[in-house]
């Protein structure tokens, strides 16, 4: 049952199998066959039974209704039993179909991609810069202290580390910056060991932005901010 | 001019993360006609639409915007270190699609067309802001009434609703499957 | 094939958030050597440095990466202004959404609610017309009163508040999203 998306689907399994027309089912053979398949298959999700039983009831009812005796009236105002189960068999298979082109459409198109974040502006530019995409020295402390906030109510592990002195603490970043081109301030912030070690390494990155040594970027709104060194910087 | 102008429109539609709308650009660019707009983005179009170009500009969701073209997916893939990207599901899309031909429509209208119970499906659109909340239908109960969003419109490269398959084409689709079996 | 290199150039430097490294495109394209890739990549920052085009590939932080050019800012701040202005934060939306539910309270009921001083927030919703003032609630300090606007309903395509989605709605969406994650 799993390979049917549900009753409609088995059902136009079954007319196709048979190449019936759709608008003149054999619906004695039709609910033979579709019945024949509910009794093969064991396992049925209950969720799933009661949707195929349903199906299975209007198939005998409208094997029933054709049954009947049929009153001497107009063939344009009879109306065919089966209707029903065609308007809704031909509904899902133009969905179906429909889908079937919307597929092709996401196969194209999930092959490709687009930009998801902010280019920064032309970086020789460094006035309009710090404009437009370099944030402010106030969101990077907002950024920090809403983290400090974080880490405190994470009972932050005490287990002191070495005293690192605040030369140490630049040559680690500036280190850090050349080895992986960029800085992820949420990330670094988080490995740092204790709050005092954290507290450094904000300072000396306020030091390193205010001497143009570095770069921050937040890429766009509500996305982390990255540090990149200058490529040019005073050495 | 056109040349600035042109640039104008490049620089805007690449700045822009979501599609960036005529309309928009015509109000953000009081100085310049329409005409003039829409001569010089037929024009950009057309640049990046050349062989030797890797990226595109295309219009979806009623507007304009930078994508990379089908070919390079493997090298993007080799950069970003990712497989394939994740298709939906055989009931999603099919739940989908039932909202997209028949909208505005609620859930027990979309599980009536399938035969089977959406809810699960519909989450997942949901989720995926594939479909939107539009309000509640004046009946008994009143059910949550559902559409396609823009973002349906972008995630399959359709420019607005009128560019769904046509009946036509879905017509074609039935008739090569019945040749088929 | 040297067209095609630099088309793959052009959309790994697009797709690349951080500026992409000389050495990273060598390790990926193998198939081609390191004089190609350096011709190639300057073919194409030369294609991108003419007068007539709006955006560039720079070198920074020992990468490539696309950028848009200095005369091209007072258009891209004109734009971002505009978009800025039209787009609810998550903190709006949050705000908009506490005032929606539990109407009507004051500033500090909000604020209360979400654990943080809402009062940016609620200013542009006012500013929005999306919130209203009511009133002004009989206890110290005399705060004044919020609830959502007409214009509210009609944005959202809702009749009344009622309206909403209830919180078993909603949650049965959110606790599917939980379990997928």
């Amino acid at each position: 049952m799993e390979a049917f998306q549900g009753p409609l689907d088995l059902l136009l399994f079954l007319i196709r199998k048979k190449k019936i027309d759709i608008h003149d089912i054999p619906i004695s053979a039709i609910t033979k066959d579709y019945l024949n398949y509910l009794d093969q298959k064991e396992k049925i999700n209950l969720e799933r039974e009661a949707e195929f039983l349903l199906i299975a009831a209007l198939l005998i009812y409208i094997k029933s209704q054709m049954l009947l005796p049929r009153e001497i009236v107009q063939e344009d105002d009879m109306e065919d039993p089966r209707k029903v189960l065609v308007d809704r068999l031909l509904g899902y298979q133009k969905i179906k179909a429909a889908g079937s082109l919307l597929r092709e459409k996401e196969n194209k198109e999930l092959q490709k991609w687009q930009r998801t974040f902010l280019p920064p502006s032309d970086p020789s530019n460094r006035e309009e810069e710090l404009e437009l995409t370099e944030i402010s020295l106030f969101d990077l402390a907002e950024a920090f202290f809403i983290l400090m906030k974080k880490k405190e109510r994470e009972n932050m592990r005490t287990i002191k580390g070495k005293e690192v002195t605040h030369e140490e603490k630049m040559e680690e970043m500036l280190d850090y910056l050349e080895k992986h081109s960029f800085l992820d301030f949420i990330e670094y912030f988080n490995q740092q060991k204790t709050i005092s070690e954290a507290f450094l390494s904000f300072f000396c990155l306020l030091e390193l932005i205010k001497a143009r040594i570095v770069v921050a970027i937040q890429e766009s709104l509500f996305h982390t901010i990255k540090v990149w060194l200058r490529k040019e910087s005073p050495s | 001019m056109t040349s600035d102008l042109k640039n104008i429109l490049e620089t805007l539609i690449f700045i822009s993360i979501e599609p960036l709308p005529f309309e928009k650009i015509r109000t953000l660019l009081t100085d310049f006609t329409s005409e003039d707009i829409t001569e010089a983005l037929e024009a950009l179009v057309q640049d990046y639409a050349q062989k030797n170009r890797g990226i595109q500009i295309v219009q979806v969701a009623g507007g304009y915007m930078f994508s990379t073209k089908i070919e390079y997916d493997p090298w993007i893939r080799l950069l970003l270190r990712v497989e394939r990207k994740n298709r939906l599901s055989i009931a999603a899309m099919e739940t989908l699609s039932t909202v997209a031909y028949h909208q505005p429509l609620t859930l027990a209208e979309i599980s009536a067309f399938r035969g089977v119970d959406s809810s699960h499906s519909l989450k997942t659109l949901l989720q995926k802001r594939l479909v939107k909340i539009i309000g509640r239908k004046k009946s008994p109960g009143k059910p949550l009434i559902y559409r396609t969003s823009n973002r349906f419109l972008s995630y399959f490269g359709l420019e607005s609703l009128k560019d769904l398959p046509s009946q036509e084409e879905i017509s074609k689709i039935l008739e090569e499957k019945q040749d088929a079996e």
